[in-house]
This record gives C-alpha cells, structure tokens and sequence, in this order.
C-alpha cells in the first residue's frame, strides 16, 4: 500500500484553508503527553463543589455512579476479578484522557458548559477519588496534568490477535466428528432478560 | 354480482377476501401515486423495528439499538432499520452549518462544506459495520433471546462518499504524520485516532447511504467508513480531521474498546473485526412455524479481513457439518447471505453456523474464544452461536458443551 | 464558558454553529435509540421525494411518481423512493388472507400462502425496474426540466424471493404450457402474458426489498421480478398465475404497451429493456452551484440484456466523446454508475452519456431512434438525452441537431 | 435454457391444490379464441342505459372521453397520422380483451360491481360504439364475442428490434468527430409544463 505523498497528487483546490482562530475553536484534543492542553489550573478542593453541582447526581458523591451511570472511582485491583470494575483509577492508562473526554463530553446533557479551570479542577477531583491525585490542593494545569503516572499504564498491549489466536486460522474446517456429542448446559430463557417481557431485568456481566 | 362462497376450512385469515371470493382490496381503489412521497413499509410490519434493551444502559441517549436481523434477508440492511449506537443521542446536523476540518500535520489545512465535499471525486462501496461490542452480552453464556439482540449491531448498506485518501493527498500529509483524530459534532463529540495506513486504505467519507443522504441517526451529513472495522471508529457527524505522530488514547480507545484479558491486561487497539456468522433464521424470534419437511436455513456471515470464503451449518451443536450455500453478491467486508436447506424430522436440532473468511480464518467456538480470552473483554465476541430447536419449532439460544 | 467568535465572511448559514463555534447540536442531548423504531431521512432533505406530474393522468390511482434520480447516487435505490405505477392505487394487502394460485396446464395446481411461499428456496439479486413508458413523454422533443421526470421511472434494488422456476417445477408445467397469465390483486387486477422461456430463465416472486418486506406501493406481499424487461410485467400484489397454450393478449399488451410504428403497424410483446443512461447530476433539478473549475458528471447506465460495457460522455452534443469510469458493482441487469471528471472552463455545454452493453449495443440518438420509429411510439425511448449546460451552470433539457 | 419437466424437479410439498370452486372463483380471464368467457349475454341496447349510468362520467356518451379520461370510440384511420388516436376499435386487436379488461377494472374504483350478462352488455356497446358491432340487438354471448373481428387486428408485428435496429449493435462507438457540430433546437423550457411551477399545463403528445 502505497504512502501519501504530501506533495504530489492530485489537488482539485476545493474547500478553504481554516483561519487560525476556526483551528483553534475547534482543536480542544489532549494527548497523554500533555499535547492540547489549554492554559489554565485547578484543585481537587476546587472541583469536589463542582462535582457536587454537575457530576454527583449520576456517578455519586465519591464516584460511585448512581443505578446504572459509569463508576468513576474504586475497582482496584478488580481487574483479573470475576467482576473487573474498570474505573479512572483501576484502568484508564492516561490522564489527558479525563480531560480531554469531560471537557468534551461532560457534565451529559450539557457538555462545554464549564471554564477550562473548572474542568482542571474536575480532573483533579476526579483522579482525587481515585488516589492518584493525593493532595487536595495539587495544582493541575497544562505542565503537572502531563507528569501524573496512571497506576494502570503499563496493563495494556497491542492487539496481538495474529499470533495468540494463530490457531483460528486453518486450511480446512473439520467437518465430522469434530467434538463429542454435545448437551445443553445454559439457557437465555433461564436468565429472562429478553425485552420482550416488558420487565425491566437485571443483568449479570453486560457493559 | 358476486356471491362470497365458502372456502377449505385449513387457512387462516378472512375468507371473505380468499378465494375463491374476491378481496376487498380488488374491489375499490387504494392511494395513488404521490400521495405518500417517500414510501414506508406496510402496516401489517409494525412489528420490524429496531428494539433496545431498555436495562443495558441508563440513558436512551447513550445507548444501542438493534437490527432486526431476523426479519430481514439478503445483504442489504434497509436504513430504517440500521442498528443505531450513539453517545449523546442523534445530533441533529443542519447541512448549511457543517463544517469538516482537516489540520494538524499536514501542508494544506482544509475545511469543507458539504456541498464542497460532494466536488471531490466518488466512491461506491457495500460494507457491513459491526459495533465491537455486538454479542458482548453472551460472553458468560447466552443471555438474550433473539438473534437481534445477540448479533443486531451490524448493519450493511452502500456507501457513497469520498475515499479519505483523496482528501488527504488534497491536504498533503507531511512525513511525521502517522496518525488521523477523528472527531463528530454530537454531544459526545466522538473521537478516536486511526492510524494513517488505514486512512490511506480503504476508508471512505461518506453522504449518501442506499443512494440517499445518510440517516441523522447514521451521522447525516457526514460520516467515516471504516471497512472490516469496529464501528466506533465509524465517526458519525464527522467534523474534524486531525493529523498527528502518536495515537491520542482518547476515552473510547482506553476505558472502552480496550479488550480486558484474564491476566489483567488488556488489548488496545483491536480495531479489526474478525470473521463470523448467525443464522437468523430459525432463532428464538422466528421460530419454525410448519412442523416437519422442507426447512430453511438462511442466515449471515462476514469477516473485516476480506471475504466469506465458505459457511457450514451444523444441527448436532457443531460435531458435524454440511456445506451452505452462498446466495447473491459475494463481496470484501460485507455481508453475504448463506442458506442450507433440508429435511427436518421434528426432532430438536442443535444449529449452529461457521464461517471461514479468504484469509483461512475460521470462526471460532465460544470455548474456543473463552479459553483464551476468558469472559470480561466485551468486545469481539465472534464465537459460535447456537440456537436449541425445539420438536415444537420454538427456538432458544442456549450454550453447548 | 465559550464565547462566540467571528467567522470568514465568505461562507453561508449561521456562524453561530459553525468554527470557531461549537453548534447548537453538540451542545445538548440528541434524541436517544429506538425514539425512531424505523428511522427516516433529516429534516433537511425534505424535498427528496418522488413527485408525479399531474397534467400527465386523470386520476392519481391510475398514474405514475417518479423517482428523484438527481438526488440519489450509487446504485441501490432506496424503499421510499422507488417510483410508483399503479392503474387502481395502491392495494393494502393483508398478508394473512393473500393466496397465491397457480393453475391451468400444470399437473398438480398449486395455492400458496405467503409464509408457504417463504419456504420454497430463496434467492437474492439486484435489478433494476423500468416502465416501458420512461422517457415517452420525450419523443416528440424536450418537454420536461429534470431527469426525475424524463428518466425517473426507474429504480434499483435487491430483491429476495422464490426462482420462478422452482414453483412452476413444483406445478409440473405441461409440455402444452407455453404462456402465463400473471395476475394481480390491485383493484386493476392486472394480468400479463409472459412466454414460458422467459417465466424459466431468471424471473423472482419477490416478497423482500433491499432486505424488508415490499413496500406496499411496490406490491406487498409478493410481486414478480421480470429482469431486464418492461416494469408493467412485473406484476405487483401477484396472486395467480395460469399456465396456458398462447398468450392473452390482455389490455396492457394490446391497447397498452404496443410501439405504433410510422408505418401504422404496432410492435407486440416489446418486452426487453435496451440499453440506456442518463447524466444524474449536473441535470436540470441539480445545476452546477460552484462555478468553473473540477466538475463532477454522475450518471446511471443499464441495459436489460446483460451487464453495461462502458459509458461515453460528451460535452459538445455528440460530436466528440470520452470514457466515463464505471464505480462500484457492474451486474448483470442492474443499474450502474458512471463518472466523468473534468475541469470546467465555464463556457456551456452539451452534455450526453451513451453506453454500451456486453451484447454490442450502442445506445442510439434520438435522430437515430426517430429515423425507425416516428414519434408516436410512446414506449422503449431509450434515446441520448442532452442537457444544456449553462454558463451560470444552470442546466436545461434541449433537442439538439 | 434448460425445458421444465413436468415430471422430475425437485418436490417440495408446499402448499396445497386448491378446490374447483377457489380457481373458478378467480380464473376470469378471456382470451381471443374465447376461452374464459362465461354464461351469459347482452346486447348494445341493454348496454346503452348502464353505460349512462357506470362509465359516460368518465368516458363521455359516446366513448369521446371527458377531459383526460380516456377515449373509448373512434380515432379510425389516424394511425398514421400526427395524432394518432388509439381506441377500442381504431387499434385493439381484439374484442375478447374489452371484455376481459372492463370485467376486471371497469368500472373504475367499482370493480366487478357488474353482473356477467350486464358486462356482455356492456361489451358490446363498447363495440357499438366503435361500428365493430352495427346492430343494436345483435346478442354478445361466450359463442358470438369469439367470432367477432377487430378492424386492426392484422395492425400488429412481433417485436423485430432485433433485425430493424440492427445497426445500434457495434463494434466500438464512434469517438471522435462523430457528427457534425450540433446546435439547440428546442427547449423543455419553451413548453413549461415542468411540475416545479405549481400551474397545470397541457402537454404535446403524451399519454
Ligand atoms: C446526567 C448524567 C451525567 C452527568 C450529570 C455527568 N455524567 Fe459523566 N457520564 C454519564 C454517562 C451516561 C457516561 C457514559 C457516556 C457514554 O459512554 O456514552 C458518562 C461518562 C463519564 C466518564 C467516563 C466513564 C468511563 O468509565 O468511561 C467520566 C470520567 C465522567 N462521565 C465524568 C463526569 C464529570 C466530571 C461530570 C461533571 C462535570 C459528569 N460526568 C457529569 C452521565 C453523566
Ligand atoms: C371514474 C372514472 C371511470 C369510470 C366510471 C369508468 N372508467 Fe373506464 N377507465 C378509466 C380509467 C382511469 C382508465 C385507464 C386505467 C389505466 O390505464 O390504469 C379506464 C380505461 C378503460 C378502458 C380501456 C381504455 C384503453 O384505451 O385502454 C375501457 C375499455 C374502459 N375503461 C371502459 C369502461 C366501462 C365500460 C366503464 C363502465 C362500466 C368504465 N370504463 C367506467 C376511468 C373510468
Ligand atoms: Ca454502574
Ligand atoms: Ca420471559
Ligand atoms: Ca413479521
Ligand atoms: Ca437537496
Ligand atoms: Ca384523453
Ligand atoms: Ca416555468
Ligand atoms: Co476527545
Ligand atoms: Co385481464
């Protein structure tokens, strides 16, 4: 496959270039090395008041999350459990990713609805809950946010489907005999949380 | 002048308008032409929809719902009735207003109208797109009873758009620029990165979906194709184009999509869609309803790595197999229809479906896939599925072993 | 927190939703899943309908809307928008009381329900539909300003269903039976003869389209697919089909459907498609907005007799051509799209596309077609069409000579 | 092409033969050697009256059609001509086909409201109307309506595009310089009956 050449090809001079403010407007991505990060700060102190006010009504007061809105905090050490709870805390690699996703995506409902020092002290608060901010009075800004170290950092790798999973791929499927007979051992009517039912069911294990 | 006479008391229905009577809708007229602009299905298919599952998520708005896979046949999916995923509900994108921006490491930063966007030369293409998390919930065992909601968050329409290459060559990506931030303009502004191989591959910007503008809930006015692909990577309402050097490990790429593993550790970046099938029917929502005979088989299968190369069908819960057969277009990373007709006994079946895709890839057993994956990385779930038939033709999804 | 800031002046719409802005839609929560159990088209595309031309009919139940071809692309037309023909309304056809009979020179005559036909083995095939009497309000000169209704009563899509063949084997067609009778159960009932070699070569009882059941104006439950030939063969609302020793010679092959030659005499059984394209887009209904510069010609090219070979366009009125490029799926009796991609100087044109199929046959003049046919012949126009580009890039329909 | 054998094929056993009395029921159709024509008769001048009454809102008295319904009568000898008029008896070949159509889909959004022997009537006023018939008494019945012969019958040819457009079949298209300059010699425009304008326009030469 071939590598895009930057300048060669084809130019059909369609479109404008952007102003630099319209970039700017809309260039609000954070990478893990602190890359995007606008100017600005925030304390934990600082964000558990707003976490009260914009947050806690659907992940709690400590992140828990209320009925069914995401856990934001705890799950350590969950995560070879039977039940992994996949948190700030217990599992996302990066913290530019807390802020470059609420400060998108968060408070739901009303996302963007904050100052960048608030969504500071959000962060903080946020990985406050999660004892990996320990000083309420830490300062987040654009230079400390990209220095924090996630306790999960290094519990991730590259798909490796090609070589763990090898053996999926075959000349020829099996086509008699291929395992011993067979018995029924679980049901999904036994479990009856199929909507049809129009009661409203728990689950085990769905995400 | 016609009498209503009687008829064999065997069928069902109204006898007034089965013959030898003549039905009512003979009699007089019906709507004309033009009375219904833009057509819809008939009445008597109320009940083809797509359904959610109202316990999986706490909110509508970030939520899924599913294609009734069951109700459906062929290869393409009808965009009424495409699965929809969204995160922040449908935005709903008034086309003067959208903007497409193409900036970061590149010679020739870009921003585009639609109308823009459509000069650029175009591209047709039927793909399938499956949600990553499609069949999630059966990893533990099965669960739901219904192949639209086991396997209903895959959809496969034709595309129309521009190949994202083009746009790229047009801003001139410079040497250091190794990965794409793809970015929506809903309320979850959806973003993931893709690396700049792909982009220059296959994927394609899409505005027309079945020869129409795309849906609102399919990304209207524009959205990123992603072929073979997770579906998340699919930016629907697609707004910006960033090039980079590294990936952004943005939210959707590290707390979700990540897929756990039983040592704890988790893969990242599973972005390939491997290989799998479902019979849609029989399944628990289409039953077999004539007893014994002549029985049809038909369901679906695809892979993200090219195309079906082969289905087998098995009725003794995969201990034997029996060739099926392809029907209609064959094509790279969309669905292709199989069917294996026979003779049913009445007797229960254990049925079940197996694809191999022209990679050799087979699609594995869900003993297979658990063992080495164990229950909790939710995503990729392309393990056989089994549906227990009964003497009476109802159909349960159950587990074997 | 964001304040909004100015933008270019040169673009249009609200610059309250566009950069460096965020828009109203990424602001606040969309409407969640499954709100739309069958989604529908945005808001914004409103005026993509089929549309009749009512000084055309008397009454609108016996009449024709027409496919907006200048707003579709790809090849796949989409449910809601496959034009409607109907000489008595559209028939609301409860599919528990619709019977499918046939009879007459079979061995063992046969009555179907519709869940009795879906048992029978399936096939799925992509196809287009024509009337025989598109383009034939165009003989006598141009008349109409949009391809929507000079070549609108067409569409493309995938049907599913049972080979015509399997059930008439099933009957055990006497050595007697050379003609069917086909039959509808619309209020005008309309009845077909079609030959035998035909009725076993690659004709479909359809019940799906592009997936779903049909439409209710496309014929719900069933409907015959005739590839390649006249659409008023594909009977909709099918009920019964006679097996007999010559045709009937029913009003719609007769009064109807019959090519009066200069001569006086008329042409019969003219059921074949011949080959034929149409510029979609720059056309009447869909100018050229952007000025010169790169300029985009799509267009649609079929041929009822096998698959489309290559596509030329002209821009000079058919003095001078050039290859178009054939995108996406070529298949046999389907519609295919073609480009052609030039950098426009902005001086008027003549636009044509001419294609040819995989038999040889070159889609002829409109001279060349009258020099046969005279004027009067109403059906099977399938003559180059010509569009005026205009310097401001409007685009007009014109005879040239 | 393979010949379907009544005999072998694949047998499937679905569905079931239907009764007598069901194929009677819907096996109305008729065709030019009479097969299909019930019981029954009627005779011009019983038609006369029921036309009144069913069709001459739509078609007029005399068959001459009311605005744009259709024409039934006349048009003789103008089928070489610039306006050729198609009717029952300047073009249709056959008089079995008037019964069989008017029986299936007249009265318009009335079907089959009629009795056989009124639709005999009927027939054969239609054919009246057309000077096929000349006698007002003459009685239409399963017998008479088959011997009757239509002015245009020898009016139609098979399908001879094969041979007389023989030349649309070639080699390769002409590319180059393929006719002399062309120019505009006439506009949709110039007609205006494009839908857009909301006004109703008579066309040219449209059915
Ligand atoms: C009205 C409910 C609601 C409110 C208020 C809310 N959130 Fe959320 N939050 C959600 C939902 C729903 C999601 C998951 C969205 C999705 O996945 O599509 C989410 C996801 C998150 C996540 C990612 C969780 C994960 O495991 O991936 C974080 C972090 C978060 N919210 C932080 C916040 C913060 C900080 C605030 C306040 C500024 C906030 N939320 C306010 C509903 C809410
Ligand atoms: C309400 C209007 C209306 C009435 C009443 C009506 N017709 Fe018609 N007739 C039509 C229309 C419309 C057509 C054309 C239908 C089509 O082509 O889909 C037609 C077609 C015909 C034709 C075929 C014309 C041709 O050239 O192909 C005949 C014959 C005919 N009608 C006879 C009758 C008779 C006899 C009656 C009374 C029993 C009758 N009609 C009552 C509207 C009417
Ligand atoms: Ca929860
Ligand atoms: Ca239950
Ligand atoms: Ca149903
Ligand atoms: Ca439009
Ligand atoms: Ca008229
Ligand atoms: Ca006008
Ligand atoms: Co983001
Ligand atoms: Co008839």
């Amino acid at each position: 496959q071939q590598k895009a050449d930057a300048k060669s090809g084809p130019r059909y001079h369609i479109g404008r270039a952007p102003t630099t403010d319209e970039i700017r407007g809309w260039d609000i991505d954070v990478r893990p090395d602190g890359q995007g990060l606008p100017e600005g700060k925030g304390t934990a102190m600082q964000g558990e008041k707003l976490f009260m006010d914009n947050c806690s009504s659907c992940h709690g007061e400590f992140g828990e999350g209320n009925g069914r809105w995401p856990v934001l905090a705890g799950g350590k050490g969950s995560l070879t459990s039977d039940n992994p709870v996949k948190t700030v805390g217990s599992y996302w690699p990066y913290a530019s990713t807390v802020f470059d996703y609420v400060r998108h995506a968060m408070p739901y409902g009303n996302t963007g609805s904050l100052s960048v020092d608030e969504y500071y002290a959000l962060v903080a608060y946020v990985l406050y809950l999660n004892d990996v901010v320990t000083d309420q009075n830490f300062e987040l800004n654009k230079k400390t946010l990209a220095t924090i170290k996630m306790p999960n950092e290094q519990g991730f790798v590259m798909d490796d489907r090609a070589t763990t999973e090898k053996s999926f791929w075959q000349k020829d499927p099996c086509m008699n005999n291929c395992v011993a007979p067979v018995k029924i051992i679980g049901r999904a009517a036994a479990i009856d949380v199929t909507p049809e039912d129009g009661k409203e069911k728990k689950s085990r294990g769905v995400e | 002048a016609a009498t209503m006479l009687a008829r064999p008391a065997a069928a069902g229905g109204n006898p007034a308008n089965q013959p030898p009577n003549v039905p009512e809708w003979t009699k007089s007229l019906g709507e004309g032409v033009a009375v219904r602009p833009y057509g819809k299905p008939s009445k008597f298919e109320k009940d083809v929809v797509r359904r959610d599952v109202e316990w999986l998520t706490a909110s509508r708005e970030s939520s899924v719902s599913f294609t009734p896979l069951h109700e459906l046949e062929g290869i393409i999916t009808p965009n009424g009735l495409c699965f929809e995923r969204h995160h922040g509900g449908i935005a709903e994108v008034d086309p003067a207003d959208h903007r497409l921006m193409i900036h970061g490491l590149v010679e020739r930063p870009l921003i585009l109208t639609l109308e823009e966007l459509k000069r650029y030369p175009r591209v047709n293409r039927i793909h399938f797109m499956e949600c990553a998390a499609n069949s999630g919930m059966e990893w533990r065992g099965a669960q739901l009873n219904g192949c639209q909601f086991t396997h209903g968050m895959i959809h496969c329409v034709q595309y129309t758009g521009v190949s994202l290459r083009t746009l790229l060559e047009e801003a001139g990506v410079k040497t250091s620029g190794k990965w794409l931030l793809v970015e929506g303009a809903d309320a979850a502004a959806m973003d993931r990165s893709l690396p700049i191989e792909k982009a220059l591959d296959d994927c394609i910007i899409a505005y027309k979906m079945n020869g129409e503008a795309l849906y609102p809930e399919q990304g209207y006015p524009m959205r990123l194709v992603v072929p073979g692909w997770q579906g998340n990577l699919w930016v629907k309402w697609l707004r910006r184009i960033k090039v980079g050097d590294q990936p952004w490990h943005t939210r959707e790429e590290t707390s979700k999509y990540t897929d756990l593993m039983p040592s704890g550790k988790a893969r990242r970046f599973t972005w390939s869609m491997d290989a799998k099938s479902v019979i849609t029917s029989p399944s628990p929502q289409a039953p077999i309803k004539h007893g014994k005979g002549f029985t049809i088989v038909s369901g679906l299968a695809w892979s993200g790595n090219g195309k079906v190369k082969r289905v087998d069908v098995s009725l003794d819960g995969g201990r034997n197999w029996w060739p099926a057969r392809l029907d209609g277009p064959v094509l790279d990373k969309a669905l292709t229809r199989f069917y294996y007709e026979f003779d049913w006994n009445g007797e229960p079946l254990l049925l079940q479906s197996r694809v191999q895709d022209e990679t050799g890839y087979v699609q594995p057993s869900k003993a297979e896939l658990r063992k080495i994956r164990g229950v909790n990385s939710i995503y990729h779930n392309n393990g056989i599925q089994t549906w227990h038939v009964q003497a009476n033709g109802e159909v349960e999804n159950v587990e074997v072993a």
